[in-house]
């Protein structure tokens, strides 16, 4: 899986997911990937090799998204998350339902 | 034993300051690069259930650290509405359930968590963390 | 306005958690790089004083930051033995002199500085940085 | 001036300064440089790059450390410190008595 690739189907869109997504920054964070399942996309790949932190906020907007998208047949996949994100994803059961994968060319 | 306090406003900008210090403090107790991270989202948990549900009518709320020998003991204490402890249910993890997931979180990272509430004065979350504790992510 | 309290041990290895706090206080605000350095060395001056100086004989001292709105007003308060501001002379800056800069480069980075001491019962020095100011390293 | 250089002269000693002088660290500080005066090299160049923070308690301990290098005839210099600390150097007058010098390389 391919970054460039992907961009180029035009029915992924990727979006890049920065620093700490907390209860100050969530609903930035949930801004931001609404306007993303807006566009129609088949796929939407949230790119999280440069978020740093998250916590159970943010698996509340993530469940919420993933259910707003599956109405719409579209798919959110996260890339990379790190240890600590990956740690909370699936303590929480959130990876049993947003597909997670690790890119190596990271 | 050493003992640091802070008072942070109860505004969702000020959370990531009771992140920042506890990173800090733990870092320099030797806590593992993972259990630091583990720290931080416990102590993130108590302060957005703090913003989120105690609706304390106070603009300020508590954390204190406590340095022990081999671990970390803190608090996060508002003087909010309160609630029963006891009746929070376990959250389904079934990826249907929207919220409900900050002190099974809490309860998973930490070794000991106490919650001390009380309706109409307020909440007190003391979480420990142990030093050796090696289960790494 | 927002009040951030911080207690801290009186011991020097928690000096650098009032640094970092401060630090990502006026970030947040949007003071520039050259004035967060400044307001480091401010707070770390005061804060080092206090360890120094004030035969604090509490285990704690405290520290007070309030954000208005266009400049960060900061405390640093010990309940040690106190002593005369206005008795501190000006250092001599030719090299030959090992101390007595602490309250003169408070002075020369802040705003504005007030001392209040008394005699037995401690000093609290409030420094003020505005906002505006863009005298820049 | 190229770091490669100096040390093999084999008079020069340099030191590399890191993170943050403050109270806590001071005395490890005092010790290292200490260590390089007794070598009785005729140069000390403390590398300050990677100097993140220094105040007053660094100042007087430089400034002490530069009265004794001076006895035993050698000279402290500081290399590439950071806008910050050039600041409070120039504040306090120690770059009166201790050259600075920044070096392109870095
Ligand atoms: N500080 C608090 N003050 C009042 N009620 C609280 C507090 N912390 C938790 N609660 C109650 O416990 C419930 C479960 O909290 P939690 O497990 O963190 O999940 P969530 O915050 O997503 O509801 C909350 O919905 C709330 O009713
Ligand atoms: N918090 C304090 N408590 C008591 N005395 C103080 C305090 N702060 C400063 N002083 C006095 O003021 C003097 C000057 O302080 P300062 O300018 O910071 O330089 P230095 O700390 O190097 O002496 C100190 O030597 C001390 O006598």
């Amino acid at each position: 899986m391919n970054s460039n690739n992907i961009i180029e189907t035009g029915k992924t869109s990727m979006v890049s997911i920065k620093g700490e997504i907390d209860i100050y920054s969530i609903e930035k964070f949930r801004a931001s990937i609404e306007k993303e399942i807006m566009t129609q996309a088949t796929q939407i790949i949230l790119d999280c090799s440069e978020l740093s932190y998250m916590d159970s906020t943010g698996m509340g907007v993530l469940i919420e998204l993933r259910n707003k998208s599956k109405e719409m047949g579209q798919r959110i996949i996260m890339m990379n998350p790190r240890p600590n994100i990956k740690k909370l994803l699936s303590l929480t059961g959130v990876d049993k339902i947003i597909e997670i994968v690790d890119n190596p060319a990271n | 034993m050493d003992s640091i306090k802070l008072t942070l406003p109860t505004k969702p900008e000020y959370v990531s300051l009771a992140r920042l210090t506890i990173a800090s403090v733990a870092n320099n107790m030797g806590f593992s690069i993972g259990d630091v991270e583990d720290l931080k989202v416990a102590v993130s948990e108590a302060c957005t259930n703090a913003l989120n549900h105690s609706k304390n009518p106070d603009t300020t709320y508590d954390l204190t650290y406590i340095v022990e020998n081999q671990k970390l003991v803190f608090t996060v204490t508002d003087r909010g509405i309160g609630f029963e402890p006891e009746e929070v249910a376990m959250p389904d993890l079934n990826g249907k359930q929207l919220g409900g997931f900050g002190i099974f979180i809490i309860k998973s990272l930490m070794d000991r968590v106490e919650i001390i509430s009380e309706r109409g004065s307020g909440t007190s979350i003391t979480m420990v963390k142990n030093l050796s504790t090696t289960h790494e992510v």
